[in-house]
């Protein structure tokens, strides 16, 4: 059986830093599968290098099978993966709604001739979208901003509003920068939920986390990278529980 | 009062021409204002500023057609002059070029009039001057990358070549720009025995930097030389030009430098002169008892025929035939060396 | 020798060009927006040092006025134009538009005065030439290459040593940290402005000194400067300065290839091809 | 006292987005501001900091108001703030960060604005270094290539450089992993307990802010709806507001 | 009145070339300031086509618009490397570029001399001469132009635009095509310029390179901000306003001699108070 998700020794070098080392990991379907490990040690990286953000130097990612090798972003997320930002990224003067808007496929009208010689069809199509999108930002539980323009969301939602945006996108493994930094105890509770109720919707999770109660509590495997470099691969009980592991992330010198 | 109008670049780089060219007409209408007008009317000329683009032209072209009834309108520049040309011949406006001197302005419309000859006869004296008098087998081209500039370019380029001189160099300048270093060292190296210079400013400047570049060849320019800033910079001398006749009396160049802080120009001078010209039509209108309409001040002009003002202008078609001297500038002064009396 | 005359050539226009690229530089650099007045201020300092001199200043007593006024009307436009632009929350686009406003008032303020005749100073030693390396070289162009390398050692040192020229780097890289850290960005947006206005003085005067005075001249020197200064990487001191005479130079040996009314056509061509391969410029950080 | 809010309201345009804030610090002490988001927290700060008008109420700094003053004055009298999200100069070197800053020598002036008369700074750049051994070595490094926790490092190097004498600190664990959180924490405290600075203390990481924190406040919508110990605050029902 | 309706005229092919403008500008957040230059190729082709060939004119502009879809395209895809104050002044490279070619090829645009004599529209047999009769096809060329950007600004396209203009990273994560959107952007920019530029030059009959330099590409900066960036409302209101303001100005009663320095002087003192009091325009949303 191939793997769901199959990262194969990527390694990438900015200048004299070696980002990433021989990173190798699978990853199972229907899993939420949490990224930890200390600042800078890559994670970030790892992610560009997924959705086709950043050449790696060396390596191989391949998503059901198929490589994802030299694909750009656009066409990483049109075979089902999508990713959120550790800095959100959101479009500040769009409404929480067009947000979502955007990252739904196939509209039509989404190109000017379109919109230029199929006006009513546009209009029409538009609004079963704008209809759509709001079921996805009720999912959320952010059906009554959806009018609200992004820049005059709190932070929170604003997090939350990241993850309609690439549910919107129909992909099925979502990578997740830090959903949860910054986050206060019930918007936290409120993530981790929604976390746990996509994996049983059937999506496939990549989480990058610092939180270590959070990792506790919503990962079903870890993934422990250090100076660009897999350190282990476990259940989040074992990686806890490992010495090395815990120096190295809560210990050790500044 | 009668109403004449006048499109010209008043604001931006084309000022420098264009501020001239008001200041000779506004000068000649002031001076026929305080002689009491013609035959009891006053004259008033409104201005308007194209900065030298075509579009603007056309706009204000009809701005002073349409809203004042304007019978006629001066103009500068070739551009602007020949976008506004087939709106006179439609409108039947007299257009009044008296400064720009490309070719093609000879025949771009019936009812544009140019007081100043086209380059192509001056620059035909010039050509025939420096090879046959002056002995001069092989010349270099400088030139303004305008209009005004290609036109002579082609001009003496044609001339020189027909009265079997050869041209060895030819190089542009961007118009408005005085830094001719670069493009003078490379007509220097190709070592021609005259340097034929076509610039509407800026010669002061081209002088200094001919003399630095310690130049072996000799410099011909044509009108644009009678500059008094170029005669009177000791970096000119036996620079030879062709002049389009005009001089002003003593006493009325002072009054001009009095009046504007500015010298009477060549500029000044031709634009003074075309408002003259533009005058005399209308007094004889105003004496045979005709409305002042472009079609009559046309044909007025073509009854007249020879004007003299601060020059005899001969109109036989729409470009005036004036006298051309050859002049040569020694000792800060501009001396004439051979007339070229009008065809 | 025609190469080498034109090398020289272009190098010393390479060095009053570097002027101004490296005074836009120094505002460009903190304010980031397009300050196109500069043009008008280079004008203007050409101007008032002409009229100094007409009234009988000396020439070093002349530069230092026109320095003086061109320095006070630089903080003056930054006070009373930009900071309050600022303030009220306008884009770099409305800036950049007021600030044409702006150039068209002074340089037609200047053309309302002067007239838009070509102006000469004429001072009879400006033109004086001395022979360097089988080329002849006027006393102006010497100073403006004295100066212009003057002007980049001295935007240098400014920038990377002084404390007011890291503080005005500072305030690029973070104006809200600096507001906190009482670096009080409108006063370094001030200095800035005046130390920039004042640099620009100086090819405002030396360049019509050798070129003539027009109220509009300072259009084209300033957009070749703008584009040294972006090409060499935006805050790169060095590499607006380098790219300025490199951008000279190449525009006077192209002569050597091709007829001159395409050196600059070809220049600019070069200019944004260089651009797609270097997209931040030449020393990008 | 330090620093004293009484009934401090603020907000931008034409909302209020806190009011009725009232508190107090002294001198030494580490309050541990805390709520949800959006609670009103980074707003308080601001308003301390003169960043945004106050709309009724008053600050106090050193027992007197200090509403007049601007960002740069209250600066110069010691209040000083750590930004959210990183607080450096990303395009100078380290040594350049600190220099530019310790240059304006702030935090020793009293809230007249007059200087105050042989105070010398508490903190130099020296000082720095040897808080921040890591940062000697990179005085040369761009600051914005830095790791992420020698990134915060500076920036509470460049909060503390003068005299400063109430720190805000805007949650300053954000994105650290936790053996950093550690060491920063623990270099906030010894810095507060041994040079009697005050400070606010802003942070999701409400486990990491109680370990050092005297006093923890707690801010729903805009309010104020806790003020007390830390081991109060473990056993009230504030947590409610999570 | 030919005055008034020379005036329109003009105004209206300008409110075209707003659109275009604004579309980079406003909409995508692409800092061009190269679309005089793609104007001026419309405008030479349309020229050069009537005078040298028998197209017929809605042909002539027709490929005007085509040639100009492609160079607009390809002037904007620097922008895909090259961002913000770099493109900027990448584009102004661009613009000094063409004004280079214009000036220069005197065998395709007549060189700094110009290109007299561009025959008049002839449509359905009619030729259209007088400015009246013109001032229908540019009110229908804007009418069209004006249709389609409000067809596109309320589809997704429109949106997909702003997004692009906030955040291209963010858009390609997605999996929307930044490439395509900013292609088809410029292509259309590309189209409203380069009719533009057919209507411009048969209206006039001359054109020369000073239409289509750098300030004239700075006009049509203005006009837009003047107007209002990024609304419909504000492209149209901005040409008319900006070409009525000289025309305004000339009322104003000044000695002659520093007339028309002194209303330029009023016009930038103009721009700087609109700037300071009204930063959004006209018609604009807050930029
Ligand atoms: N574009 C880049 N250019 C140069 N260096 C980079 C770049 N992107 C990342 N790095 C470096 O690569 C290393 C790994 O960065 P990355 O962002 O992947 O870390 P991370 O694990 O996500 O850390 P954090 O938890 O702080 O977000 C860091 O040292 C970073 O400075
Ligand atoms: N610049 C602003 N303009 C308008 N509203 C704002 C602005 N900044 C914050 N707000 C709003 O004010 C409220 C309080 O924001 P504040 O940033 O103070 O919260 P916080 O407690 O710091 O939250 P967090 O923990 O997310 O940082 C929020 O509802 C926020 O949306
Ligand atoms: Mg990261
Ligand atoms: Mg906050």
């Amino acid at each position: 059986m191939t793997a769901y998700l199959q990262v194969t020794d990527l390694n990438k070098r900015f200048g004299g830093l070696q980002a990433l080392r021989d990173c190798s990991f699978t990853i199972a379907k229907g899993r939420i599968t949490c990224l930890v490990g200390p600042n800078g040690a890559g994670k970030t990286t790892i992610f560009n290098a997924i959705t086709g953000f950043l050449a790696p130097d060396t390596g191989h990612v391949a998503f059901q099978g198929t490589s994802l090798d030299g694909k750009t972003p656009q066409q990483v997320v049109r075979h089902g993966i999508a990713r959120t930002f550790q800095n959100l990224r959101l479009f500040a003067d769009l409404t929480a709604r067009e947000n979502v808007l955007a990252g739904m496929q196939d509209h039509v009208g989404e190109e000017p001739f379109a919109a230029i010689f199929r006006p009513i069809h546009t209009a029409r199509t538009l609004a079963a979208k704008r209809l759509a999108a709001l079921d996805v930002l009720a999912h959320v539980g952010l059906q009554d901003r959806a009018d609200t323009l992004v820049r005059n969301l709190s932070y929170g939602e604003q997090k939350l509003l990241c993850i309609a945006r690439i549910l919107a996108t129909g992909a099925d493994l979502l990578l997740l920068d830090e959903p949860t930094s910054g986050l206060s105890g019930a918007a936290l509770t409120e993530v981790m939920a929604l976390l746990r109720r996509l994996q049983s919707e059937g999506k496939t999770l990549l989480v990058v986390e610092h939180n270590t109660r959070v990792v506790q509590q919503i990962a079903d495997d870890v993934l422990f990278l250090h100076h660009g470099h897999l350190l282990a691969h476990g259940s989040p009980a074992e990686i806890i529980a490992d010495p090395k592991l815990a120096e190295i992330y809560f210990g050790g010198a500044l | 009062t009668i109403k004449l109008g006048a499109v010209l670049p008043l604001t931006g780089p084309a000022a420098v021409v264009g501020t001239q060219e008001q200041r000779g007409i506004q000068y000649a209408v002031d001076e026929v204002n305080a002689k009491g007008g013609i035959a009891g009317h006053k004259i008033e000329v409104i201005f308007e500023d194209n900065q030298a683009k075509p579009d603007q032209s056309v706009l204000l072209f009809n701005k002073l057609v349409d809203l004042q009834k304007i019978p006629a309108i001066f103009t500068g520049y070739s551009g602007p002059s020949l976008a506004m040309a087939p709106l006179a011949t439609r409108k039947k406006t007299l257009l009044v070029n008296g400064g720009a001197q490309a070719d093609a302005l000879d025949k771009a419309s019936p009812y544009l009039i140019n007081t100043i000859p086209v380059l192509a006869g001056e620059l035909e004296v010039l050509a025939t001057y420096l090879f046959a008098d002056a002995g001069k087998k092989t010349a270099a081209i400088l030139f303004e990358n305008n209009a005004a500039g290609i036109a002579g370019r082609d001009d003496f380029l044609g001339s020189f070549e027909k009265a079997g001189g050869k041209i060895v160099a030819q190089e542009p300048v961007p118009f408005g720009d005085t830094n001719y270093r670069p493009a003078l060292l490379k007509l220097a190296a190709a070592a021609p025995e005259v340097l034929f210079v076509v610039i509407t400013s800026g010669t002061p400047q081209l002088a200094d930097q001919i003399r630095q570049i310690d130049a072996k060849f000799m410099v011909a320019g044509n009108t644009f030389f009678s500059d008094p800033e170029l005669i009177a910079n000791p970096n000119a001398e036996g620079f030879i030009h062709t002049q389009v006749l005009i001089n002003a009396p003593e006493g009325m160049a002072a009054a001009f430098k009095a009046k504007y802080g500015t010298e009477f120009d060549f500029f000044p001078k031709q634009y003074y002169n075309a408002a003259t010209v533009v005058m005399s039509c209308i007094e004889k209108l105003l004496k045979d008892g005709k409305p002042i309409t472009g079609e009559n001040l046309r044909a007025a002009l073509f009854e007249i025929k020879t004007f003299k003002g601060l020059t005899t202008t001969v109109f036989n078609t729409n470009t005036a035939a004036t006298q051309i001297n050859m002049n040569r500038i020694t000792a800060k002064a501009d001396t004439t060396i051979k007339v070229i009396p009008p065809k | 020798m025609l190469w080498l005359n034109l090398l020289l050539n272009g190098i010393v226009w390479g060095c009053a060009l570097g002027m101004v690229a490296v005074s836009f530089s120094l505002i460009f650099a903190t304010t980031r927006f397009f300050h196109v007045a500069h043009a008008a201020v280079y004008g203007l300092g050409g101007y008032i040092t002409w009229s100094a001199l007409k009234h009988g200043l000396p020439e070093w007593a002349a530069l230092v006025v026109g320095v003086a006024v061109c320095a006070a009307v630089g903080a003056a436009i930054q006070k009373l134009l930009y900071e309050r632009l600022d303030r009220s929350g306008a884009t770099h686009l409305v800036i950049l538009i007021a600030s044409l406003g702006l150039s068209a008032v002074m340089q037609n303020g200047v053309a309302a005065i002067y007239t838009s005749n070509i102006l000469q100073f004429g001072l009879p030693w400006g033109n004086r030439t001395t022979t360097i390396g089988g080329a002849l070289l006027t006393n102006t162009q010497l100073l403006t290459v004295v100066f212009g390398l003057a002007s980049y050692a001295g935007a240098m040192w400014f920038a990377h040593r002084t404390v007011l020229g890291k503080r005005m780097r500072a305030v690029a890289s973070n104006p809200f940290l600096a507001e906190i850290t009482r670096l009080q960005p409108r006063q370094v947006h001030v200095a800035v402005m005046a130390i920039g206005s004042a640099m620009v003085c100086i090819p405002g005067v030396l360049v019509p000194l050798d070129l003539g005075l027009q109220p509009f001249g300072g259009v084209p020197i300033l957009l070749t400067a703008t584009i040294a200064v972006i090409a060499g990487g935006v805050g790169s001191i060095t590499g607006a300065f380098l790219l300025a005479v490199v951008i000279a130079v190449l525009q006077n040996l192209s002569l050597l290839i091709m007829p001159g009314e395409w050196s600059i056509g070809i220049t600019f061509g070069i200019f944004v091809i260089f651009m797609l391969f270097r997209p931040r410029g030449l020393f990008s950080s | 006292m330090l620093l004293e809010l009484s009934n401090l309201a603020a907000g931008y345009g034409s909302k209020t987005t806190i009011s009725n804030i009232t508190l107090s610090l002294e001198p030494g002490q580490i309050l541990a501001l805390l709520g949800h988001n959006g609670a009103g927290k980074t707003t308080t700060l601001k308003t301390i900091m003169g960043l945004l008008p106050a709309r009724a109420g008053t600050v106090r700094f050193d027992g007197s108001a200090i509403d007049r003053l601007n960002v740069a004055e209250r600066v110069a009298a010691g209040i000083r703030l750590l930004p959210e999200g990183r607080g450096i100069f990303a395009d100078l070197n380290v040594a350049d960060n600190i220099e530019v800053v310790a240059a304006q020598n702030v935090g020793t002036q009293n809230v007249a604005g007059k200087p105050i008369t042989g105070a010398a700074p508490m903190f130099r750049p020296h000082d720095i270094y040897t808080l921040f051994p890591v940062l000697d070595e990179r005085r040369t490094t761009r600051a914005g290539s830095m790791s992420g926790g020698q990134q915060q490092m500076l920036a509470l190097g460049l909060a503390i450089l003068g005299t400063p004498r109430c720190l805000l600190l805007d949650e300053p664990s954000i994105g650290l992993a936790p053996n950093l959180v550690e060491r920063l924490f623990a270099q906030f405290h010894s810095i507060c307990k041994t040079h009697g600075v005050g400070a606010i203390l802003v942070e999701q990481n409400v486990a990491a802010a109680l370990t050092i924190a005297d006093r923890v406040v707690i801010m729903n919508n805009g309010q104020i709806v806790f003020d007390g110990l830390p081991n109060e605050a473990r056993q009230a029902n504030v947590w409610d507001y999570f | 009145m030919d005055f008034l309706t020379t005036y329109i005229a003009l105004a209206e092919i300008y409110v075209l070339l707003g659109l275009s403008t604004n579309l980079l500008v406003g909409i995508v957040g692409i800092f061009s300031v190269s679309q005089a230059a793609v104007f001026g190729v419309g405008a030479y082709l349309t020229a050069f086509l009537l005078m040298h060939s028998s197209t017929p004119f809605p042909l002539a502009i027709l490929l005007s618009a085509a040639l100009c879809i492609l160079l607009n395209i390809i002037v904007t895809l620097p922008s895909l490397r090259v961002s913000g104050d770099y493109f900027v002044v990448t584009s102004f490279g661009i613009q000094l570029l063409a004004t280079a070619v214009f000036t220069n090829w005197t065998g395709g645009t007549g060189g700094a001399n110009g290109l007299p004599g561009v025959p008049a529209p002839i449509l359905f047999g009619h030729e259209f001469i007088e400015p009246t009769e013109f001032m229908l096809l540019s009110t229908i060329g804007m009418a069209l132009g004006c249709l389609c950007f409000w067809l596109i600004m309320r589809a997704p396209f429109g949106a997909l635009l702003r997004a692009i203009r906030e955040d291209e990273l963010a858009v390609a994560a997605l999996g929307k095509s930044v490439l395509r959107a900013k292609v088809s952007a410029a292509a259309l920019a590309g189209a409203f310029a380069g009719s533009a530029g057919g209507l411009y030059a048969t209206f006039l009959s001359f054109i020369d390179p000073s239409s289509f330099d750098l300030d004239a590409s700075i006009l049509l900066l203005t006009m837009v901000v003047v107007g209002g960036a990024r609304t419909l409302a504000g492209s149209v209101i901005g040409p008319f306003v900006l070409l009525a303001l000289p025309q305004i100005l000339a009322l104003i009663d000044i000695p002659t001699t520093i007339a028309a320095a002194a209303r330029q002087l009023i016009y930038g003192l103009l721009l700087i108070v609109f700037m300071l009091f009204r930063p959004q325009g006209l018609l604009g949303e807050k930029l």
